[in-house]
C-alpha cells in the first residue's frame, strides 16, 4: 500500500510535467500485475487517476472489470459520459470522437480525458506543436494517424471547450496535448 | 493517532490531482474541487497546502514562504505539517527547491523548468468585486465577458487619475480567462508572463485550484494610456544587503524614527549577502 | 448562407413558443385562438417571422402589445432563445452561420461588438449607479477598447450629440429624467458605431415633446452614420417617421410588409386598415 | 515592527505552542474525556452535528483538546475526518423506523401515537442552580407513557395531512444524492446538496438565518411544527450491493418537518391558486432541535425561493453558514499582511501624488 502511495505519487508528477509542457516524453510506468491488454504505464495511469468518483469507457472486454476491481472507478458504456476513454489508436473511430464530452462554457472541466494507447512515440509522423507550456514550438514523431488530430482539432476548436489527450506507446513512454495545444502535422 | 502520507487520504489525493491536471489543461480557469479539511484553518493555506500534500513526494525538497520569508508563522506551520506526514527535505534557497509553496510573493529568484510555485489563495474570483454571485461570475466567465473588470478600472481611473488596486491585481490569462494572481504584490505579476516552471494557485475555503503553466500569456488589465505599473521603489536601497530593484519591506527606527526599507525575499538577500564580492 | 448583396440581418422562418407544441399547431396554417394553440394551450409568441434588413435602412416593425413584436426584437438581440428559425449576420461571419445555433460566448461577442440595443425602459439598457460616462465606457470596453483617452472622447462626443450636459457627464442616471436617461441609452448603444441597432419602444412614456427630440436625434444618427435600425413600436405614427420599410404583426405572425409609404397609402390587411385609419 | 521578519520565526513560534500546551490545564483539575461524555451531552451532540461525524468518544475527545471552544472542537473532527477513507455507504435510511425518545407536534393537540415529551431542558426554570447533581433517586424520565404503539414505528403527523388531501407528497426522488465533502457545490444547488450544508451549518449562523427568514426577511410568517422527534435510527450497509444489509448500529437523530401554508399554482384549471402545505425538513446528528427546526425553515426558503430575501438565496446562505469556513476566514485575518499592505500604501501614495 505505502508503495502503491509512493508510486502513484511519482506517476502523477510525471503527468503534471508532461501537462505543463505539451510534446514531452517520459517513461514511466510502475510494478504491478497487468492483466488487461495495455501497457503498463497505461495501467500506471488508470492507477493514479481512477477512483469510484469518475466513470470511464474502454473497449475490449476483460479491461473495464479490471480497471473497476483495481480503482472501483465506473465503466459507462455511455461514451458521452466518461470522464476518461481508455483506448488504442485502432479502436478510435469518428463516431468515438464525436461522442466524446467537450465540457460546457461554465464547466469545461467536465470534459473527456483521453488515454490512448500508439503504436510508438518516437517514430512516425512528425507533428510541430504550440501553445502553452510550449516555449517556441516542440516536435514530436508518432505514429498516431493525423485525421485523429484533425477530429481533435474540431473538438477543441471553441476554447475552453475540448478534450486533454494522453497518448502512451508499448514502450511505456508517454507524451500529453491538452486542448490548449494547437498541432500541426509536417 | 495513525497519519497517512501527506496527511491526506488517497481518493482525496485523486480528486485534486485530476482537477489539477484540468487546471493545468485549461489555463486561468478555476476548477472547482471537493476541498478537504486540514489541520490548519481555512484561510490560512488550506488551498495550496492541499496542492502541496497532493504533490509532495519522497525525492521532493520543499521550500514554504509567507510575506517572502521562510521563518513566517504561517510558512513555519506549513512547513511542519508538511514534514511531519512525510519526511520530506527542506531548503530555504529558491534554486534548490523541487517545489515551493508561497503566501503573497513570487520569489525573486526566477523558476527552473520543472520547478513548481504553488501559491496560496484567499479570493480566487478576479470578478467577486463587481459581482457577488457565484453563479453569475461563473456565466461571466463561461461568455468571456469581462467588461465589468475592466469598467472598475476605469472608474478608478476617472476618480482617482489613476488604477488604485493593489495587491492581487487582475490578470488575463493566455488571452481567455481573466484571473485573481493571489495576493501578490504587483511586481511580481511580471513574474508569472513567460515563466519556466509551473505556477499553481490553491484556494481551500472557495475550493478551487487553477494554473498557469509555463510559457503562457499573462497580461494584467490595463489601458493602453495608462499602463500596469508595480509598486515603485525607485532609488530605495536595502540597508541590510545593498540590493535594489527588489520588493521592499518598509521599516522605521523605532529610535530615530527615520524610514527605512529591507529585501522582503529574505532567502534571496542572505544568498546575495553571502556571495563573494557582494554588495556588502 | 449565400451572402445577399447589402443584407445585413437576415431572419428566416423565426418562432418562439411557450409550450411544447402538439401536432396540430404544428401545421403553418393551423388556426389558432389569437396566438393560442386550442389543443394543447402552447403560446405561439411569434410565429414563422422572415425578413432581411438591408444595409442602412430602418425597418419598422408595428404592433400591438401581445403582437410578438418585442418577443422577435428579444431574440434578435439573444434576450430569448428563439425556438425555431435562422438568423444570419453579415458582419459576424458574412452570413454563414445560424447564429441562433452559436455559443453563448459567441453570442455575446455579437451583441458586444455588432449590435446596439434601445430599450423601452432605460433600466435594461443602462447601469442606473454608474455615471453616463462609464455607461458609455462599458460599452466601449466590451467592444474591445482600451484607451482611456479615446473612450472619454467618444463618450464626450455622443453624450454631447443627444444633449446632455457635459456637466454631468459624471452623473448616474439614476438621477436624470426619464427623457435623459433614453438619451443616455442612445448615446451608449451608439457609441461603438455598431453596425446594426435595435430601438424597442423607446420613445413610449416619454413627453411629446422630448418624443419629437428623440425622434429627430434617432433620425439625425442614422442619416450621419449609415446604421441600419430595426424600430418596433406599437405607434404607426413613429414608424411612419421613421422608417422605410414596415412590417406589421398579429398575434405572432407578419401579417403585412412592403415600402412603409405604400403601407399608409394601401393597406392590405382589414387590422392594417384599422391602423392607418387611426392615425389619419 | 516585523515580528515574522526576524530570523528565529521557528523558535518563537515553537515556544508559542509549548506555552499554550502548558497554560492549558490546571495541575490536578484535568478532566478526562470520559466525562466530558458523562457530562457535556449537548455539546457533543452540537460538535458531531457540525462536523458531520458521528463518534460521541472523538467528539469527546475533541472538546477536552478544544477547552471547550466549539469551533476548535468541529475543526479538530472535521480535520480528522478528511484522512478517513469512505469504505461504505449506508442503505437508504427511514426515519418511521427510529425508535422514538422524544417527539412532539405543534400543529395538533394530539396526534396518532402520542406526544412523547421524553427527556427535555424545554420545561426547566433557567435557574441558575448550585445543588445541580446527577443520578439522583428520582427517574420520573422513565416512566413509560401509555400508548398502543411501538416506539420504532410510529406514524408520522404529515401522514395525516396527506389522508386528508392538504399535503402532497414530493415525487420520490431515488437518485444518488450529491455529496458536498466528495464534489464541490455547483450553482443552483441541488436539494441534498442544500440539506447536507444545512446539517453541516454552525448552530449558531442555521439558527440565526431561519430566525431572518420568518422574521422579516422572507416567509415572513409562523411555520407549524408537524413533528420534532429524536430517537435513535438503526443503520445499514449493504456491502455486495445485493440487497443483502447488514446493522451495523444506531445513531441519534433530531428530525423535524415544519409544515408551510403555501400556494399551489393550478395547471390549466378554473381557479388560479389554491392553499396548500408544503413541508421544509430538518434532519440533524445528535439532539439538536433548535439548529434542525431552523433548518427546515431554511430548507423551505431555499426550495421554493419566491421572495427575493437574502434567506432565499442559497449561495448566501449555504456559502456563509460553515462553522470552519467561516472562522478560518476571519481568523486568518490576524496572520501578517505587511507585503500586501506595502503594495497599498504605493496607490495610496500615487493618488496623493507621490512618496512624500
Amino acid at each position: 500500500m505505502t508503495t502503491m502511495v509512493h508510486n502513484t505519487q511519482k506517476h502523477y508528477r510525471e503527468l503534471v510535467d508532461l501537462f505543463s509542457r505539451p510534446g514531452e516524453v517520459r517513461i514511466s510506468t510502475f510494478d504491478i500485475p497487468n492483466f488487461t491488454n495495455f501497457p503498463d504505464a497505461v495501467l500506471a495511469t488508470v492507477l493514479t487517476l481512477f477512483d469510484n468518483e469518475i466513470t470511464f469507457y474502454t473497449q475490449d472486454q476483460k479491461n473495464p472489470g479490471e480497471f473497476q476491481t483495481l480503482t472501483g472507478g465506473q465503466f459507462s458504456e455511455n461514451l458521452s459520459e466518461a470522464d476518461y476513454v481508455v483506448v488504442k489508436e485502432h479502436e478510435l473511430t469518428e463516431d468515438v470522437m464525436r461522442s466524446l464530452k467537450t465540457g460546457t462554457l461554465g464547466s469545461p472541466e467536465k470534459s473527456a480525458t483521453l488515454i490512448i494507447e500508439v503504436d510508438s512515440i518516437g517514430e512516425g509522423r512528425k507533428y510541430s506543436l504550440k501553445g502553452p507550456g510550449i516555449k517556441t514550438a516542440n516536435e514530436i514523431e508518432m505514429t498516431f494517424d493525423p485525421k485523429w488530430m484533425i477530429h481533435r482539432m474540431e473538438l477543441c476548436s471553441e476554447f475552453p471547450l475540448g478534450i486533454d489527450m494522453i497518448l502512451i506507446d508499448r514502450r511505456n513512454q508517454l507524451t500529453v496535448i491538452p486542448r490548449t495545444t494547437i498541432t500541426e502535422v509536417e | 493517532m495513525k497519519q497517512n502520507y501527506a496527511f491526506l487520504d488517497e481518493n482525496s489525493k485523486k480528486e485534486i490531482r485530476r482537477k489539477t491536471l484540468k487546471a493545468i489543461a485549461i489555463p486561468g480557469y478555476q476548477v472547482p474541487f471537493a476541498s478537504r479539511e486540514l489541520p490548519i484553518a481555512r484561510g490560512w493555506g488550506t488551498g495550496g497546502l492541499q496542492l502541496t500534500l497532493s504533490l509532495v513526494g519522497q525525492s521532493d525538497t520543499v521550500k514554504v514562504i509567507d510575506q517572502g520569508s521562510d521563518e513566517s508563522v504561517n510558512a513555519v506551520n506549513i512547513r511542519k505539517l508538511i514534514q511531519d506526514t512525510t519526511d520530506v527535505q527542506d531548503t530555504i534557497y529558491t534554486d534548490a527547491a523541487t517545489l515551493i509553496q508561497s503566501r503573497h510573493r513570487i520569489p525573486e529568484v526566477p523558476l527552473k523548468p520543472y520547478q513548481i510555485l504553488v501559491l496560496q489563495v484567499p479570493l480566487p474570483e478576479p470578478l467577486r468585486p463587481v459581482e457577488p454571485s457565484e453563479r453569475i461570475t461563473k456565466m461571466l466567465h463561461a461568455d468571456r465577458e469581462y467588461s465589468g473588470a475592466w469598467l472598475r478600472l476605469f472608474e478608478q481611473i476617472m476618480k482617482y487619475g489613476s488604477i488604485t488596486d493593489d495587491a492581487d491585481y487582475p490578470v488575463l490569462v493566455n488571452g481567455r480567462y481573466v484571473m485573481a494572481p493571489s495576493p501578490i504584490p504587483r511586481f511580481d505579476n511580471p513574474k508569472m508572463e513567460n515563466n519556466d516552471g509551473l505556477i499553481l494557485l490553491g484556494a481551500g475555503r472557495e475550493k478551487k485550484i487553477y494554473a498557469v503553466p509555463p510559457y503562457t500569456k499573462v497580461t494584467p488589465l490595463a489601458f493602453e494610456d495608462y499602463p500596469f505599473e508595480v509598486e515603485s521603489f525607485d532609488g530605495i536601497t536595502c540597508r541590510e544587503s545593498g540590493l535594489t530593484g527588489v520588493y521592499m519591506d518598509e521599516l522605521v527606527n523605532e529610535e530615530t524614527g527615520e524610514t527605512y526599507y529591507v529585501t522582503n525575499d529574505t532567502s534571496y538577500m542572505l544568498e546575495e549577502m553571502n556571495k563573494e564580492g557582494s554588495v556588502r | 448562407m449565400k451572402q445577399k448583396e447589402n443584407i445585413t440581418l437576415s431572419v428566416k422562418n423565426v418562432s418562439k413558443l411557450y409550450g411544447d407544441g402538439c401536432a396540430y399547431c404544428a401545421e403553418t396554417d393551423a388556426v389558432l385562438d389569437k396566438n393560442v394553440c386550442p389543443e394543447c394551450r402552447t403560446v405561439h409568441a411569434c410565429r414563422d417571422v422572415s425578413f432581411d434588413l438591408h444595409s442602412g435602412e430602418i425597418l419598422g416593425i408595428v404592433g400591438e402589445s401581445g403582437s410578438g413584436k418585442s418577443t422577435l426584437m428579444k431574440m434578435l438581440y439573444f434576450d430569448q432563445e428563439a425556438s425555431r428559425g435562422s438568423y444570419h449576420i453579415s458582419d459576424y461571419d458574412t452570413s454563414q452561420s445560424n447564429v441562433f445555433g452559436l455559443s453563448s460566448q459567441a453570442k455575446r461577442q455579437i451583441r458586444n461588438e455588432i449590435l446596439g440595443m434601445v430599450y423601452q425602459n432605460p433600466v435594461y439598457g443602462l447601469e442606473m449607479d454608474f455615471s453616463s460616462m462609464s455607461n458609455i465606457a462599458e460599452k466601449l470596453i466590451a467592444a474591445g477598447s482600451r484607451n482611456v483617452g479615446e473612450m472619454t472622447g467618444t463618450g464626450d462626443h455622443f453624450l454631447d450629440k443627444v444633449n446632455i450636459p457635459l456637466n454631468r457627464k459624471f452623473d448616474p442616471p439614476i438621477n436624470f429624467s426619464g427623457g435623459m436617461q433614453q438619451r443616455v441609452q442612445i448615446a451608449k448603444a451608439l457609441s461603438n458605431y455598431p453596425p446594426v441597432l435595435l430601438l424597442d419602444e423607446v420613445t413610449t412614456g416619454l413627453d411629446l415633446s422630448v418624443q419629437a427630440d428623440v425622434l429627430e436625434l434617432i433620425k439625425e444618427i442614422q442619416r450621419e452614420m449609415g446604421i441600419s435600425m430595426v424600430v418596433v413600436s406599437h405607434d404607426l405614427a413613429i414608424i411612419r417617421m421613421l422608417c422605410d420599410r414596415t412590417m406589421v404583426m398579429l398575434n405572432g405572425e407578419v401579417i403585412e410588409a412592403g415600402i412603409t409609404d405604400q403601407i399608409l397609402e394601401d393597406p392590405q390587411h382589414a387590422y392594417t386598415q384599422q391602423l392607418v385609419y387611426s392615425i389619419l | 515592527m516585523g515580528y515574522v521578519a526576524v530570523k528565529g520565526g521557528t523558535k518563537a513560534i515553537q515556544a508559542s505552542v509549548d506555552m499554550y500546551k502548558n497554560k492549558k490545564y490546571i495541575p490536578g483539575m484535568e478532566i478526562s474525556a470520559e466525562h466530558v461524555k458523562a457530562n457535556m451531552n449537548q455539546l457533543i451532540n452540537q460538535v458531531m452535528s457540525e462536523a458531520s461525524l458521528y463518534d460521541r468518544e472523538l467528539a469527546s475527545h475533541a472538546i477536552k483538546q478544544a477547552e471547550g471552544n466549539m469551533e476548535e472542537a468541529v475543526f479538530l473532527l472535521r480535520a480528522h475526518r478528511s484522512t478517513l477513507p469512505r469504505l461504505y455507504y449506508s442503505t437508504v435510511t427511514n426515519t418511521r423506523e427510529m425508535f422514538v425518545e422524544r417527539r412532539v407536534s405543534a400543529s395538533f393537540k394530539d396526534i396518532p401515537g402520542g406526544q412523547i415529551l421524553g427527556a427535555s431542558p424545554d420545561f426547566t426554570h433557567r435557574l441558575l442552580d448550585d445543588s445541580v447533581t446527577y443520578g439522583s433517586e428520582e427517574t420520573e424520565g422513565d416512566i413509560p407513557p401509555d400508548y398502543n404503539y411501538e416506539l420504532n414505528n410510529l406514524p408520522k403527523v404529515i401522514d395525516y395531512l396527506e389522508s386528508e388531501g392538504l399535503f402532497t407528497k414530493e415525487p420520490e426522488d431515488n437518485s444518488t444524492p450529491d455529496d458536498i465533502t466528495k464534489r464541490s457545490i455547483e450553482f443552483p444547488s441541488s436539494r441534498s446538496e442544500r440539506l447536507q450544508s444545512l446539517t453541516r451549518g454552525q448552530t449558531g449562523a442555521v439558527t440565526s438565518l431561519g430566525y431572518v427568514e420568518i422574521r422579516g426577511y422572507g416567509y415572513s410568517s409562523h411555520p407549524n411544527i408537524g413533528e420534532v422527534r429524536v430517537g435513535q435510527q438503526p443503520v445499514h450497509i449493504d456491502p455486495a450491493g445485493d440487497g443483502d444489509a447488514y446493522y451495523i448500529g444506531d445513531v441519534e437523530l433530531t428530525e423535524v418537518e415544519a409544515f408551510m401554508p403555501a400556494d399551489e399554482a393550478e395547471t390549466a384549471g378554473e381557479r388560479a391558486h389554491e392553499k396548500t402545505f408544503k413541508i421544509g425538513y430538518g434532519l440533524t446528528f445528535g439532539q439538536n432541535e433548535t439548529k434542525t427546526i431552523a433548518m427546515s425553515v431554511l430548507d423551505y426558503s431555499l426550495s421554493h425561493p419566491a421572495e427575493a430575501s437574502p434567506t432565499a438565496d442559497d449561495e448566501f446562505v449555504l456559502l456563509h453558514i460553515d462553522s470552519v469556513e467561516s472562522t478560518g476566514f476571519i481568523s486568518h485575518l490576524k496572520l501578517p499582511h505587511y507585503v500586501t499592505f506595502q503594495s497599498v500604501l504605493d496607490r495610496v501614495r500615487q493618488t496623493k501624488g507621490g512618496r512624500d
